[in-house]
C-alpha cells in the first residue's frame, strides 16, 4: 500500500492535516463534507489523499447530506469520516442519532469555533462539549474524544475509528480551531505500528439474521453490510433484533435502547481516558479538556513553584463521562477548577460527579483566546 | 397585527369566535388556542407526528383572526420564516417533534444570538431517531438546553396537563416577549393527544406582553445594547426605518459584525447569559406539594408529573413523608429552590420517562448525604401512579 | 400481451412474508407502484441481492421494509444522501430509492436536484399522492391549486411543483410520469430505467383515499383513478396545447431519455486522473 | 483615499458608511453587484426605507450586509430565502432583496430557492455566482465548471454545473435573467425589472473570484476573467438553437421568463379575507 505523504517518520504539520492523515491510515475510505471554516483544510487534504488511495471524497451540498452519505458508506463496508464545525454540527444532528440507532460506526469531526450561531468563525471555543453529548433528540448515548494537541489529533482519530468499529457507534472527535490550524511537530507511524480495529461481520447465516441482537453478550452485534447477500433491513425506527419495525411495542423499545448505552457503557473502563499530572498529594486539582489542559499543565507547574499543591486531570474522553472518578478526585483534593472556553459545560459534568464532595469553580473564558498560564494561577491563588 | 395597535379588533375577534368555557380537546389543541390567546399571529411548520394537530389548528383558526399559516418545506425553513417574521412585529410559534427540533438546532442558536422572540413546542416522543414516532417521551430535555452549538442560554417551560398546556403557552409567549429570547414549550406525544376538558377562559383573563420597542431614535441604534440595565434591548422592527442590521456571527451593540475581538464576543455572549440570569423572576416557576415535611421528596416534570403527585397523595395516605417538587420552568433550573429542598429530603426519587436527564441537573444541586435515584421508564407507555409509589415504598 | 407472473409468484419471490400484511391503507397505490417495481426487476432478470433499497420517512418510504433486499430506511428526505454514499462505496450495488413527494420534493427536494446534477447512479421511484399520507393529510408542495388538506382546509392556494420537469432540467438521464392507471407504461419505464446509467426517475400518480382523497370528495380508489384519467394528457397532446389550457393538468409519459455518463463512471475515471497527476500511474 | 472615493462615488448615500471599506478581496465581482442594486435602487427612486436585504453566509452574503444601509437580516448559511419568506409575509408592502452566493442559495439553501419559485413569493433574489466557495478558502461549488480545479477537486471537477436560472425557471419563477458582471448596465436594467416583477424573481449574475478560484484556474486577473465572461457569453435567443454540446462551457444570458403568475403573499391575504367572509368575521 503506497501513502500520498510520509509514514513512520515526524512531519511539521497542522491539526486538521493530521486528522486527515490518521483517518487514512485508520483505514477511511470515504470521506464526504461541506465547507466550513476551521474544518475545511480536513476536507481539502481528504480530497487530495483520497483517490489516490482508491477511496472517495465528497462534497455533498450541506452538512445533512454529508452524514447522510457517510451512514451510507458504512452500511456499504467503508470506514468513514466527516468533518465539520458548529453549525454544521448542529445540522448533522437528526443523522448523528439515526447513526446512534442503527449502529452505523462512523467519525464526525466537530472543529469548535466561537458561538452560538456563527459566531466567530475563525476563532477557537469548547462550546460544544455539551452538544456532542445532547445534540439530538432522545435518548441516546455515543462516544466523544478530545485531543489536546496534534499529535493527539493525530492518535485519537486512529482511536475513534477503533472504538467507532468495535462498538458499532458513531464517535464524535470533538477538537476546536485551535488545534486544527496549529503546526506542531506529529510521527506519523507507518500502517505496521498501527493497530487496526475492524468491525465484527456475521460469521455465520443465524448471526446476520440478528443485525440488532446480540449473540456475543457483548451488546455488538456483528454487522451485515450491504451486497453481501443477507438482505439486510435498516430503520431509524424502534425496531426489533432483526431490524424489522416495532414503533408500539414498548419492551422492544426498552431493550433495544438499553443495550444501545449498555454496549457502551458496559466497556467504559476501556473507552474512558484520562491522564493525571502531579496529583499524587495535591489539594486543588485542576481539570480541563483539549487545548485549554496545556495552560492547566504549566498553571500547575507555575503553582508548585509557588508552594500549591496543585495537580491536573486532562479530559480525553468527555462522553461517556467518568462520574465516579470525579467523585473520588473529590474526596481526595479540597477544591476543583475548571478552566474551559465557554461558560460552563465540562463544569456541570465535573460538579455532577464531584457531588458535593469538594467545591467545584468555573474558570470560564470566551472570545477565542485559549487562558494563559497565569490567568488560571491568579484564580487559584485568589 | 396584534402587535401594531390593533388589539381591539383582535379582541373582538377572540370574543365572537372562542367562547369561554370548557372544551373537550387533546393538549395540542390546548397548545394552539393558548398560541392564539397569546397573540401568535404567524405560524410555520412542517408536518411531523405528534405535533401535527397543532399546526392543523392553527391552519384553521389563523386565517379567521387575519393571521398566517405557512407550510414550509422543512423544518430549517419553518424556523427561518418565524424569525424573518417575528422581525416584523409578528408573535410567531412553531411546533415539532424529536427529529425536526434536531434539525432546527441551528436557526434556534441564531434565534439565541439575534435575540429574536419565538416559540418553539416540542412535542416529545421516543427516540433517538424516528424511533417510535407516536409515542410520547421526555427525551429531549437536554437536547433542548443544549443542542445547538456554541455558548448560548435558553429558556424552556414544561406544561404538565392538557390545561396547563394552555395557560403554559402563554406565558412562554410572554417570557419570549418580555426577554426577546426563543422559548421552547418541553410537551409530549401522551399529553398532545390526551383528550380532557379544558377551559378557555375569556379573553379578559388572559395577561399578554409585548416586547420593548425602541423609544426613541438613540435606542433604536443600538438593537443589541442595554439601555435599560435589564440585559433586554428595545428590538427595533423592520420596516420603521430604523435600518437595522442582524446578525448571527458576533456582533457590537450597534449590531454590526466584528467577529475577530475577543472583548466584543465576550461582552455579546455574557450578556446573553446575564439576560436571562438576572431576570429569574420573569420565568422562574414551580409547583410543590407536601415539600414542608417531605422526607421523601419526588422531583418530576412535565407528563410524569401527574403520576407522580399521585403516587405522593397515595403515599401520604399511608402514612410516608412523601413530597413534590416540579419545575414548570425546566431551563434555567430553579437550582436554588432545589438546593433548599435538597437539604431537608433524605431520598429524592427523579420519574421520568427517559433514561435520567433532569436527574443529573437535580445532582448538580443536592449533597452526597441525599440518596438520589432516578425512576425511568422509555418505550413509550407513561409511568403509571402504581410504578413510582412502589419507589416510594422502598426507599419510606 | 406478454406473458405475466401471477401476482402471488411476485410475492412469493421478493416480499418478505413475515413482514406481511403492510401497513397501507385498502385502495392505497403504493402497493400498485411496488407491484409493477418487482415486476421490471424480474423481467429485466436482476440478481436480488444486488439490489439496495434505500428510502425516506412516510408511507412510501416503509416499502424497503417489505421487500426481501438490503434496505436501509433513513430520516425524512435524506435517502439520496445515503444512497450517494452506498453508491460510491460500492458501484455493483444498484440503487432503489423509493419516495414519496413530501420526502423527495418537499424537505428532500435540494438532495433531489442535488443528485441529478451529478448524475448519481440511482433509479428513484417516487409515489405522488399529494399529501402526507403517514401524518395525516397535511397538504403537499405537490397539490394542485385548491386541493384540501388539513392543513390547507379552505384549499391549498400555493402553486405546484411539477416534480418530473423539475428533473428534466436539472439533467437527470431519465424522466417518466404515470398514473398508476397506466401499469404497462409503467412497468416499461421502470425497467428503462434499471437498465440505465445515472439518475433515472418514473413518478406515478398514486391514490391516497384515506388521507387525501376523503378530503376531496373522492373517497375511493377508482374515483382517484377515474380522477387522474381527467388531468392527466400525454405528452404528445400537451405539446400542442396553450399553457392556459395545461393549468390544473398533469402531462404524462417520458420526458427526457439521454445518457449522459453516471457519478460512478465519472468518479473512476478521477481516481485514475488523480493518479496520474500525482506521477502514481502512467 | 478611501475617504476621497466616496466623496465622489453617488451611489455612497446608500452606504454604511461606519461598515466601510468592504471586506471584499480587490478585483472581486462583489462590488460590481453592490454598484448594480444601489443603482436600480436609485433609478427605481426606492426608499431604502422600503427595503428589507436578507443574505446567508458566503463572501456574496456581505455584500449589502452590512454594507447596504437598509434594514438588512444577515443569517444562517444557506437559509437567506427562508428567512425572507416571513419578513415578507409580515411586511407584504416592503420589497423584500436577498442578495447571496451561489453556494449559499444553490447548493445548502437550493431547496428553499426552488420552493419559494415554486409558491412564486414576491421577493428578489440576485444570485452571485462565482463558481466557488470563496470565504472559506475555495472549495468546489455545485455551480464549479465541469473540469475547474478548486481546493476540493484538486485533480479537476467531474461534477457537472447547476443551471440554476434554468432549475428556477422551472420551478415556477415569474422573472428569471442571467447576466455577468461584464454586463454591468443590462444588470442594473434587469435588478431594476426584477424588483418590479410581482412575484419570485431572480437575477444570477456570473461573478469574479480571481483569488480563489481565478488564480487556479489559470486566470489571477480579474480582467481575465471578465474577459473569459465576455468570450464565453451567449443571448438567450442564440442559445436556443445551439446543442448541448455547443453549449458546454458557455454562459447563457439574458431573460429567461418575464411571466405573470399568481404571487404567494397575495393569494395568502386573498385567502384570509374569504375565510373571514365566509366565518362573518368581518366587521360591518
Amino acid at each position: 500500500m503506497r501513502y500520498p505523504f510520509p509514514v513512520g517518520k515526524s512531519d511539521f504539520i497542522q491539526g486538521d492535516e493530521a486528522i486527515a492523515r490518521a483517518a487514512i491510515l485508520a483505514g477511511c475510505r470515504f470521506y464526504a463534507g461541506y465547507p466550513i471554516t476551521p474544518a475545511s483544510e480536513i476536507f481539502e487534504a481528504m480530497a487530495l489523499y483520497m483517490p489516490l488511495v482508491d477511496g472517495v471524497s465528497i462534497q455533498m451540498e450541506d452538512e445533512i447530506a454529508s452524514i447522510a452519505a457517510i451512514i451510507g458508506a458504512s452500511w456499504a463496508g467503508a470506514k468513514a469520516m466527516t468533518a465539520t464545525s458548529g453549525p454544521g454540527f448542529s445540522l448533522m444532528m437528526e443523522n448523528l442519532g439515526y447513526a446512534i440507532m442503527t449502529e452505523t460506526p462512523i467519525v464526525v469531526v466537530d472543529v469548535q469555533r466561537g458561538g452560538p450561531s456563527t459566531g466567530q468563525p475563525t476563532l477557537a471555543a469548547q462550546g460544544d462539549i455539551m452538544q456532542a453529548i445532547w445534540g439530538t433528540h432522545g435518548d441516546h448515548m455515543l462516544i466523544v474524544l478530545s485531543p489536546s494537541t496534534v499529535q493527539e489529533a493525530f492518535d485519537f482519530t486512529i482511536r475513534a475509528f477503533n472504538l467507532a468499529e468495535k462498538y458499532r457507534t458513531p464517535v464524535v472527535l470533538l477538537t476546536d480551531a485551535e488545534i486544527a490550524h496549529m503546526r506542531e511537530r506529529v510521527y506519523i507511524p507507518s500502517p505496521e505500528e498501527i493497530e487496526l480495529v475492524e468491525r465484527k461481520l456475521p460469521a455465520s447465516e443465524e448471526e446476520a439474521k440478528l443485525p440488532f441482537g446480540d449473540p456475543h453478550g457483548d451488546g455488538v452485534p456483528p454487522m451485515p453490510i450491504f451486497g453481501r447477500g443477507y438482505r439486510t433491513y435498516v430503520t431509524g425506527l424502534t425496531h426489533d433484533e432483526r431490524g424489522r419495525p416495532r414503533t408500539v411495542d414498548a419492551e422492544v423499545h426498552e431493550k433495544l435502547i438499553t443495550r444501545i448505552f449498555r454496549k457502551i457503557l458496559d466497556h467504559k473502563d476501556e473507552i474512558i481516558s484520562y491522564e493525571e499530572f502531579m496529583l499524587d498529594d495535591a489539594d486543588v486539582a485542576i481539570v480541563s479538556t483539549g487545548i485549554v489542559s496545556r495552560s492547566a499543565i504549566r498553571a500547575v507547574k507555575i503553582l508548585r513553584e509557588r508552594g500549591v499543591k496543585a495537580g491536573m486531570v486532562k479530559i480525553n474522553t468527555i462522553w461517556p463521562f467518568d462520574f465516579d472518578y470525579i467523585e473520588q478526585l473529590a474526596e481526595r483534593v479540597g477544591k476543583i477548577y475548571v478552566p474551559e472556553m465557554n461558560l460552563g459545560q465540562l463544569y456541570h459534568l465535573v460538579k455532577e460527579g464531584a457531588n458535593g464532595k469538594a467545591e467545584v469553580e468555573l474558570i470560564a473564558k470566551i472570545g477565542g483566546e485559549v487562558h494563559t498560564p497565569m490567568e488560571i494561577v491568579e484564580r487559584v491563588v485568589g | 397585527m396584534i402587535i401594531r395597535g390593533d388589539e381591539p379588533e383582535q379582541l373582538r375577534l377572540l370574543r365572537k369566535l372562542y367562547k369561554p368555557g370548557n372544551y373537550f380537546m387533546q393538549g395540542n389543541e390546548a397548545v394552539a388556542y393558548g398560541a392564539l390567546f397569546a397573540g401568535c399571529r404567524f405560524y410555520a411548520g412542517y408536518p411531523i407526528t405528534p405535533s401535527s394537530e397543532i399546526a392543523e389548528t392553527m391552519a384553521r383558526e389563523l386565517p379567521k383572526l387575519g393571521g398566517y399559516y405557512l407550510q414550509m418545506e422543512d423544518e430549517i425553513g419553518s424556523i427561518a420564516a418565524m424569525v424573518g417574521a417575528s422581525w416584523t412585529g409578528f408573535k410567531v410559534m412553531t411546533a415539532t417533534a424529536g427529529p425536526g427540533f434536531s434539525l432546527m438546532q441551528e436557526n434556534l442558536g441564531y434565534a439565541v444570538m439575534t435575540e429574536t422572540p419565538l416559540v418553539l413546542v416540542d412535542v416529545q416522543r421516543s427516540g433517538p431517531s424516528t424511533g417510535q414516532a407516536t409515542k410520547g417521551a421526555q427525551g429531549d430535555f437536554f437536547q433542548a438546553r443544549w443542542g445547538t452549538h456554541g455558548d448560548h442560554p435558553i429558556v424552556a417551560v414544561s406544561p404538565i396537563s392538557g390545561q396547563d398546556a394552555f395557560w403554559e403557552t402563554i406565558r412562554a409567549f410572554n417570557i419570549a416577549e418580555k426577554l426577546r429570547t426563543p422559548v421552547v414549550v418541553l410537551f409530549d406525544g401522551v399529553l398532545a393527544h390526551t383528550r380532557e376538558l379544558i377551559k378557555i377562559p375569556d379573553v379578559d383573563e388572559v395577561e399578554i406582553t409585548y416586547r420593548k420597542l425602541p423609544q426613541n431614535e438613540e435606542e433604536a441604534k443600538l438593537p443589541f445594547g442595554d439601555p435599560h440595565g435589564d440585559g433586554v434591548p428595545p428590538m427595533p422592527l423592520f420596516g420603521h426605518g430604523y435600518f437595522t442590521h442582524v446578525t448571527g456571527s458576533t456582533h457590537k451593540e450597534n449590531g454590526l459584525r466584528d467577529v475577530y475581538t475577543p472583548e466584543v464576543h465576550d461582552r455579546l455572549v455574557r450578556r446573553l447569559h446575564r439576560k436571562i440570569e438576572q431576570n429569574r423572576h420573569v420565568y422562574e416557576k414551580y409547583e410543590e406539594h407536601f415539600t414542608d415535611d417531605a422526607e421523601i421528596l419526588v422531583v418530576s416534570w412535565g407528563v410524569t408529573a401527574r403520576p407522580a403527585l399521585g403516587a405522593v397523595l397515595k403515599a401520604r395516605e399511608e402514612g410516608i413523608k412523601a413530597g413534590l417538587f416540579v419545575p414548570k420552568t425546566v431551563h434555567p433550573f430553579p437550582g436554588e429552590r432545589m438546593r433548599e429542598l435538597g437539604k431537608k429530603a433524605r431520598v429524592i426519587l427523579v420519574p421520568e420517562m427517559n433514561l435520567g436527564q433532569m436527574i443529573l441537573e437535580v445532582q448538580r444541586y443536592v449533597n452526597d448525604d441525599v440518596i438520589l435515584r432516578g425512576v425511568n421508564k422509555i418505550g413509550g407507555v407513561p409511568l403509571t401512579v402504581e410504578e413510582i409509589l412502589r419507589e416510594i415504598r422502598g426507599v419510606a | 400481451m406478454m406473458y405475466m407472473k401471477s401476482a402471488y409468484e411476485i410475492r412469493d419471490k421478493y416480499l418478505r412474508k413475515d413482514m406481511l400484511p403492510t401497513i397501507f391503507c385498502p385502495g392505497c397505490g403504493i402497493g400498485s407502484v411496488l407491484q409493477f417495481t418487482l415486476r421490471a426487476i424480474d423481467d429485466l432478470g436482476l440478481n436480488q441481492d444486488e439490489i439496495v433499497w434505500v428510502s425516506g420517512i412516510g408511507c412510501s418510504s416503509r416499502v424497503p421494509g417489505f421487500v426481501n433486499f438490503d434496505g436501509l430506511h433513513t430520516t425524512h428526505g435524506r435517502a439520496l444522501a445515503f444512497a450517494t454514499g452506498i453508491k460510491l462505496t460500492n458501484p455493483d450495488l444498484k440503487i432503489i430509492a423509493f419516495m414519496g413527494d413530501g420526502d423527495a420534493a418537499a424537505i428532500g427536494g435540494n438532495h433531489f436536484i442535488h443528485a441529478i446534477r451529478r448524475n448519481l447512479d440511482v433509479t428513484v421511484i417516487l409515489i405522488n399522492n399529494f399529501t402526507y399520507g403517514m401524518t395525516g393529510g397535511q397538504v403537499a408542495p405537490t397539490a394542485l391549486k385548491g386541493l384540501r388538506g388539513t392543513t390547507a382546509p379552505y384549499g391549498q392556494f400555493e402553486n405546484p411543483f411539477d416534480i418530473a420537469g423539475l428533473a428534466v432540467a436539472a439533467g437527470a438521464n431519465y424522466v417518466a410520469r404515470w398514473s398508476v392507471f397506466n401499469y404497462l407504461q409503467g412497468i416499461n419505464s421502470i425497467k428503462k430505467a434499471l437498465s440505465k446509467e445515472g439518475f433515472t426517475l418514473v413518478e406515478f400518480l398514486s391514490p391516497c383515499p384515506i388521507s387525501f382523497g376523503r378530503r376531496n370528495r373522492m373517497k375511493t380508489a377508482p374515483e382517484l383513478l377515474r380522477w387522474y384519467q381527467k388531468i392527466t394528457v400525454p405528452l404528445a397532446k400537451a405539446k400542442k396545447m396553450p399553457p392556459e389550457e395545461l393549468e390544473g393538468k398533469i402531462v404524462i409519459g417520458e420526458f427526457a431519455d439521454r445518457d449522459r455518463p453516471g457519478l460512478v463512471r465519472e468518479y473512476e475515471a478521477y481516481k485514475k486522473r488523480a493518479k496520474k497527476m500525482m506521477g502514481w500511474e502512467e | 483615499m478611501a475617504k476621497e472615493i466616496y466623496s465622489t462615488y453617488p451611489m455612497v448615500k446608500y452606504l454604511r458608511k461606519e461598515a466601510l471599506p468592504t471586506a471584499l478581496c480587490p478585483g472581486c465581482g462583489g462590488g460590481t453587484v453592490l454598484n448594480a442594486f444601489a443603482n436600480a435602487v436609485d433609478g427605481l427612486k426606492l426608499d431604502p426605507k422600503d427595503l428589507v436585504v436578507v443574505s446567508g453566509i458566503g463572501c456574496s452574503a456581505w455584500i449589502a450586509s452590512p454594507y447596504f444601509l437598509a434594514d438588512t437580516l444577515h443569517t444562517t448559511h444557506g437559509r437567506a430565502i427562508a428567512f425572507a419568506t416571513g419578513v415578507k409575509v409580515g411586511l407584504p408592502d416592503k420589497k423584500v432583496v436577498v442578495i447571496s452566493g451561489d453556494g449559499d442559495l444553490a447548493s445548502i439553501g437550493g431547496n428553499h430557492l426552488i420552493h419559494a419559485a415554486r409558491r412564486n413569493i414576491d421577493i428578489t433574489v440576485i444570485l452571485v455566482n462565482n463558481f466557488i466557495y470563496g470565504m472559506t478558502g475555495g472549495q468546489v461549488a455545485p455551480t464549479t465548471p465541469f473540469g475547474a480545479k478548486t481546493t476540493t477537486s484538486p485533480y479537476r471537477n467531474i461534477e457537472h454545473p447547476l443551471n440554476i436560472s434554468e432549475t428556477v425557471a422551472a420551478a415556477g419563477a415569474s422573472y428569471v435573467a442571467r447576466w455577468t458582471t461584464a454586463h454591468v448596465y443590462q444588470l442594473i436594467e434587469s435588478i431594476k425589472k426584477a424588483i418590479q416583477v410581482k412575484g419570485f424573481s431572480l437575477v444570477e449574475v456570473v461573478s469574479q473570484c480571481p483569488v480563489q478560484f481565478g488564480r487556479r484556474n489559470k486566470m489571477k486577473e480579474p480582467a481575465e476573467m471578465l474577459r473569459w465572461f465576455l468570450k464565453n457569453s451567449v443571448p438567450v435567443s442564440k442559445a436556443k438553437n445551439m446543442s448541448p454540446e455547443e453549449l458546454e462551457g458557455k454562459f447563457v444570458i439574458g431573460e429567461f421568463v418575464n411571466r405573470q403568475r399568481p404571487e404567494f403573499t397575495e393569494e395568502l391575504n386573498k385567502l384570509i379575507d374569504e375565510v373571514q367572509e365566509q366565518f362573518g368575521l368581518k366587521e360591518v
